[in-house]
């Protein structure tokens, strides 16, 4: 069972892990992303995500695929929230069940890295200031393929 | 002379002032298609900042438009 | 703010989950230990988990200061369970938050790793064959420091 | 004489029929306390594959024992 999702709603993590585990799986590795207070040294207020959900499903089912087949993975139920986030909410919930706990962690890490890395998923950051800035969007043109690895948490 | 549709996000839906557009072109490729976009819009971001995903894969720039084809431009992502 | 106990009841991960995580946290990770149906090819029934709770408590407390000096980690959560747990129950819950999520998976592995190779907790298992035997105790002497390490999640 | 508080747990304490006792020994360390007790219980485990605790911190098998020290003798342990 692989499921990804994109939500404006609020991610509640505790009926998303229930899809999580089945009676072979020894364990259940869950990361969340979560809106932080300060960002390269500004002090955040709120964020805004924008997704391109069609490609973002389509490119976040290859990466599930991936993931399920490097580590054997035997759940994963991913799910990202747009729109306007406060400190605190989350913003990425990324779940795994498996055998052991080994390839829990290695799979766990390698869908959060790749949603971050490939998913058309965009973040304003409007700061305690009052500026706004798109993430990765404001230093560019010399070392795009870097910019594009550039990531927050 | 071929229909292709053009999704625009974040920067770009910005600075386009569109969601979409259905642009009428002679461009055979992503590489024309977006210099063509480029002189109407005048973006920010070079296209070595850029990816590009025909419908709903990422491609090379090298790219082939067929007529009918949805492109998304797509700047650097931040998600997580 | 670091906390270990050991429970004879239910691990309501939920509730445990909520005390992880400050304004400045962007990454939180919560490992769950599950009893499997399976372990070394023999089919489990159930478990039952002893602790010397004083020792184990003691060292858990050096495990998570090595874990925040190591890793940065802002709040750690860890609780084991004892006595009998049947198929899916949780046994062992490891909840950490931090700024970033690179921290936060090498410190959670840190943690589960070290819980399981050093706290004074042992593991029956009873097998649908109607035998039990206690976990790592078996194959005793000629090896007995990889023993030690010896790990079932 | 000293009295030392021994602790037994999981096979051990199985083997003993004990959770705990106060035993009066001569014993100057551990490894003197182990075989004593090995002599009483007839152990499966050899002291090899054991770790031994005093006072909540686990210790080198050489060490010293006070009269009121509690001894958590520990055999392979299976947390998770």
């Amino acid at each position: 069972m692989i499921s990804f999702s994109i939500t404006d709603k609020e991610i509640d993590s505790s009926t998303l892990k229930e899809k999580l585990g089945t009676a072979e799986d020894g364990a259940i590795l869950v990361f969340e992303g979560v809106v932080r207070n300060h960002n390269e040294g500004k002090a955040v207020k709120s964020l805004f995500y924008e997704a391109c959900e069609s490609l973002a499903s389509a490119e976040a089912e290859r990466i599930m695929t991936e993931a399920v087949f490097k580590f054997g993975l035997s759940r994963i139920v991913c799910v990202h929230r747009t729109g306007h986030l406060n400190v605190g909410d989350v913003a990425v919930f990324v779940g795994v069940s498996t055998g052991h706990r080994g390839e829990a962690f290695a799979g766990c890490r390698y869908l959060i890295d790749e949603i971050k890395h490939r998913l058309p998923i965009w973040k304003k950051e409007h700061y305690l200031d009052g500026s706004h800035e798109w993430v990765n969007c404001s230093h560019h043109g010399h070392n795009a393929k870097h910019e594009h690895g550039e990531v927050s948490v | 002379m071929k229909t292709i549709k053009i999704r625009y996000f974040a920067m770009l839906r910005e600075e386009t002032g569109k969601d979409w557009e259905d642009l009428k072109t002679n461009a055979s490729n992503l590489v024309e298609l977006f210099d063509e976009l480029k002189g109407l819009y005048h973006f920010s971001l070079p296209r070595e900042a850029l990816r590009a995903a025909v419908n709903n894969s990422f491609c090379d720039w090298q790219e082939q438009l067929k007529d009918g084809s949805e492109v998304v431009l797509v700047p650097p992502v931040a998600g997580g």
